[in-house]
């Protein structure tokens, strides 16, 4: 069994199971997928891969409506996908492609969906929090009864950005998940070495905003405390914190010689793969059989070559509409001024 | 300053006027855009309690209430990107920054995300957000309170940047930036704040994409904006007890700027200065020197010349801060200089 | 007596009790004649008064030694008399002339002392913060045994420069004294409608710096918690937060309609005048006599009108040096490049 | 771009030489720094255990110790201006910011407080600060990676600006810069950090002063700093190919402008094309191209031209981040028409 942090239990049916791991496949199928693209040139920029991670999209994006809006990062495939953009449209957008998910022009970093009220892969660290108190305050001034999410790293919590909104948060009392992936590293840099207070909760209570820490490889355990966290802050009582601890079994990037870190330590973090965990759990549990995972496997593994096949054969947006919307309504001509 | 400002105001109307301060224009103007969409707040530090820091805001919170003119801590960064934030989710706010020194400390915001969201996005995301900001010198502020950044910002693609000079077009140009669908920033020079004007009661939106000549004249072109106009129209009218006749120009918008106006006065006059309190190197001056030249370089007599604020972080003593800022008498020394004296 | 925050019984003699009240009336004398100067429109700019707020610089400054250093924001006057910076050059500052502790060019906000190690008056809220980062680091890296205290308000406590400087100190563990004069407003912003969380303690806990809150209105007070605040730093045992709880008399700057407060809770507050109420201890405890308060209230008064007169009579810096000091070697026409 | 470099380096010297990259030239430059002067430390994030977030830094950590290559956590305001205290305090900071485009945090600092406080404080207190990063596109990092903003910090005063485009000048500039009293910024275009030359293994401080002619002509002056320098080489050669020799000046500096070596160019040639990777508007190229103006007006024999960054948020997509950039044929096409073909 994987480490609990939280308390209670969890139950799951089948389905649910089986929904909860073909998520997680599919998003670590996607990113295997594009660290060979990028090995074979054909996707380029900065790429950073969740792998490892999946557990938290899995487990937290379900549990929104389709109102709700998420705020991310650059690390951000995982939750692009676990909201519901097409693989289709992730993948062309790392290629470069229109039918990208932001027309070729944002590439890894920069995941956009308006439709699915995905704010974008924001590729500054702490720059997504200013933007998701201010979508939580929208809707709280619009009497909207939505969630922000807002995904960022440890890293990130170093930043004047996150000790800002938090205060700004929990003073409005909006609307707000702060969804901290705690990977232990901010590129190279060990979290003990660039945070003097490492508890997440003893952080917060310096905004009276309430927190929860909790296994992040742990699918079930994530959903669980999403849930509390959701009804929490959807019940109208301002922000709330939760802690996702995991571990990012790949490089920061594609280029990274992983110098600050020992091979031990990512092996053993590997034991607790949140993919494996929870597939051994559920057919120990006898939920469900060898054939039903590997037909997600295989489904995964299919919808992620169908989603290259459909990215290569996307066409480039025409150089001419290089200076569309710099400005929302002017023609490229007009751009130029 | 004030007799050619409000015989500029006043020449402009044969409406009924109402005599008010630039001041009482802006507030104007923010109340009219509060009053008349219910997505619009007004956000910033001691915009409500307070009254604003220069009392523009004063008593907007007793009329709208703290949820549409809302105070914020001291946090820049996290109040702009919230605009930026609440406008991508339907709102239209206004987020005041007291002084333009201050908005470095949101210039992340203001760069990576307002500016730049919507292309990155491939045209999915907008950002209809106007941030007002106080600029400018002459009040002793000393070298954190007073620069003139506005052509700074003009920049930066993504950023539709204005600067309103007169009573109409502060209370006006609030109405345009709410309806353009990208982030305006709204530069108004505090030294204007208690200048007194006529203005017209009735009232409507300001064109924010076109300069407009102030006063006309075909021997030189004084191009200017904001707080500068006063002073360039002085000097044009002293020019004018010379026999020179002054075409004046107010940009108006400093992004995108109106080449056409600028190059139809040139046509005609064959000579410019800029007047920008802005520094001098890598201004907006030296821009629209440049497009001067790449544009109508045989059309000038002569080279455009610039009257600037010295480079210098802004000094406190009174002397040495109006040394370091465009005065008439430099502006005149330039026009005729230009004009071959 | 005054109500007393912290502990311990503080004792004091005759000689030290004269020296705190004479430095509390010297930086009260010296600001009213501000005021008085500013009516008449002789001195311009932004002023921001410390009245109310003495025993702080007066408690705290004298503690520190001569190689010790102090960054401080656009409301020290306090800070820079107290640290021995001449009312003269203070003077002569505040009227912009040329002999004015910035050669007039910082005017009321921006009083700065190289020989003092008065790193400035500061006018962005929270901008000291990161400098005094710095200037610590300095002193850890050269092995100097100095402490670097930074005066700031409780408005600035909500600046992300805030939440970065005290991770960073707390992770190096600075020789860095984190002094919040907390007069309960930002401007017009009262702290309750600022900040989510009130209480510094916990807040400091959120960086593993130790901290104490004070009362600021009474000077023995703060000049005990200093002490114990500045042994701990010098020690080599890192930062340290003092909170020091005090109240301004007088509007935020020279212009405030002052719309945001009770006249009455103003009026409670000047009952514990840090002046009025040290004295009345000390003549209760028949430590001084009346005699002597005035004599020190009439030198006071008479080093102002001297200082004015020497302010008054000093030249201003010729219009010619405008570009001096843009960079550090150049003459002013090379400056001009 | 290879070829031309290459060349260039070489023929710069007759010494011994060595073959290394421009990012090992940086990083020669920053191991000389340390071991000479016991008051420099580099600070920055994952200057140390990561190697640096381009490698610049690899293995400093282990030659000089944490303290003196200091991993700071992700808070670019808080250790730009500890780089500033520092250097208030005896030390002299190197300060890395990984990529311009995050500098923006920085940004109060480094204006407000780096190039402010000599001037405010009347001269007393200096800054010996250098801060270094990375500048420039062409990498497919899109929109918050890859800006050019060197020319847009040339406005402020007070600061001096860096941009050292051959292997020798990244080297050779840091230890100059060092010795300057001021808050210098170095930006290195990311996308050279790859390229290989041939560099004199004894080396000195570079000139930081003065722009360098790096290829001779006649027909017309190409001015160009940073990254677009090999573009420059390339375009002149093609321009030579067709009978025209270009004047190449790196201007190595973008404030203070080496204007001398600008206008003795122009009075040979009488036509000059700026090539800038920053955005065009306000852009440093304005700048040089109004000096030009404003003090060899009479000697050009055509419109000085840009060749510019499109105004655009730099996109992802290879083509059109090409299309966004510089290229040789647009220089060439550029040089081509001041010539008046
Ligand atoms: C403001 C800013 N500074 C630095 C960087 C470079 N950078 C990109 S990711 C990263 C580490 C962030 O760590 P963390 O927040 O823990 O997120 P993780 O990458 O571990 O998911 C850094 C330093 C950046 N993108 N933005
Ligand atoms: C970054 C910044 N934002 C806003 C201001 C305007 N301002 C000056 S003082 C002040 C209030 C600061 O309050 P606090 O920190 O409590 O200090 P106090 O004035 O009470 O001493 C404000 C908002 C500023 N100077 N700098
Ligand atoms: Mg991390
Ligand atoms: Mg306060």
């Amino acid at each position: 069994m994987t480490i609990q942090l939280s308390h209670e239990p969890v139950t799951v049916d089948r389905d649910h199971a089986l929904q909860l791991l073909g998520e997680m496949l599919r998003i670590r199928r996607f990113e295997e997928t594009c660290a060979e693209l990028y090995m074979a040139a054909r996707v380029r920029g900065f790429v950073h891969l969740c792998i490892g991670q999946e557990a938290i999209s899995a487990g937290l994006i379900p549990l929104l409506t389709p109102e709700d809006r998420i705020v991310s990062t650059y690390r951000e495939h995982g939750h692009a996908l676990a909201r519901g953009i097409s693989a289709n449209a992730c993948m062309a957008e790392m290629f470069g492609k229109v039918d990208g998910c932001s027309r070729g022009r944002g590439g890894s970093m920069h995941l956009f969906d308006a439709q699915k009220r995905f704010y974008g892969g924001n590729a500054i660290v702490g720059g997504g929090l200013p933007l998701a108190v201010g979508t939580a305050l929208a809707d709280k001034l619009q009497h909207e009864p939505n969630v922000t999410v807002c995904f960022f790293g440890d890293g990130a919590v170093a930043e004047g950005e996150f000790h800002e909104c938090m205060n700004l948060a929990a003073l409005w009392r909006l609307p707000l998940l702060f969804a901290c992936e705690n990977n232990l590293y901010a590129m190279g840099t060990a979290l003990e070495r660039a945070q003097a207070q490492t508890d997440r909760l003893v952080k917060a209570a310096g905004y009276h905003v309430p927190a929860e820490s909790v296994d992040g490889m742990d699918v079930l355990a994530v959903a669980s405390a999403a849930q509390r966290a959701i009804d929490f802050i959807r019940a109208g009582n301002g922000p709330y914190l939760l802690e996702l601890r995991t571990y990012r079994f790949r490089a920061h990037s594609m280029y990274d010689p992983e110098l600050y870190r020992d091979k031990q330590e990512v092996e053993q973090w590997k034991q607790r793969d949140p993919i494996d965990t929870f597939a051994a759990r559920l057919l120990q549990a006898g939920l469900v059989t060898d054939a039903e995972i590997e037909q997600l496997r295989q489904a995964a593994a299919d919808e992620m070559a169908a989603a290259v096949a459909f990215a290569e054969a996307s066409p480039l947006e025409p150089v001419e509409q290089l200076t569309r919307w710099v400005y929302s309504d002017a023609t490229p001509e007009e751009q130029e001024r | 300053m004030n007799s050619t400002h409000v015989a500029l105001a006043e020449a402009a109307t044969a409406q009924t006027t109402t005599r008010l301060t630039f001041r009482e224009a802006a507030r104007a103007g923010l109340r009219d855009a509060l009053a008349r969409d219910e997505r619009v707040f007004l956000m910033g530090e001691d915009v409500g309690h307070y009254g604003g820091c220069f009392a523009v805001s004063l008593g907007l919170l007793a009329e709208f209430g703290p949820e549409r003119v809302r105070d914020t801590p001291l946090s820049e960064s996290a109040f702009v990107g919230a605009g930026i934030g609440a406008a991508l989710a339907g709102m239209r706010p206004i987020v005041e920054i007291m002084t333009v020194n201050f908005s470095l400390l949101a210039l992340d915001q203001i760069l990576n995300n307002a500016a730049t969201i919507l292309h990155m996005s491939g045209g999915q995301f907008n950002v209809p957000l106007v941030i007002r900001m106080a600029t400018g010198g002459g009040r002793q502020l000393a070298a954190q309170h007073s620069h003139s950044l506005e052509g700074w910002y003009a920049h930066i693609p993504g950023l539709r940047v204005l600067t309103p000079a007169t009573h109409e077009d502060v209370r006006g140009m609030l109405w345009t930036a709410l309806e353009d669908p990208d982030p305006v920033l709204i530069f108004e020079n505090a030294a204007l704040y208690p200048v007194e004007a006529s203005v017209p009661v009735e009232w409507s939106p300001v064109d924010i994409d076109h300069a407009v000549v102030r006063r006309s004249g075909s021997d030189v072109t004084l191009i200017t904006y904001g707080g500068s106009l006063y002073k360039t129209l002085q000097a044009a009218d002293e020019l004018a007890a010379h026999g020179i006749q002054a075409d004046v120009i107010d940009l108006r918008t400093l992004r995108p700027l109106d080449d056409a106006t600028i190059f139809e006065s040139i046509a005609r006059t064959h000579r410019a200065v800029i007047i920008d309190e802005g520094w001098r190197s890598g201004g907006i001056s030296a821009e629209i020197g440049m497009r001067i030249m790449e544009n109508r370089f045989y059309d000038l007599d002569a080279p455009v010349e610039r009257v600037c604020s010295a480079e210098v972080p802004m000094p406190y003593a009174a002397h040495l801060e109006q040394a370091a800022l465009p005065q008439v008498a430099g502006i005149v020394a330039a026009a005729r200089r230009v004009i071959g004296g």
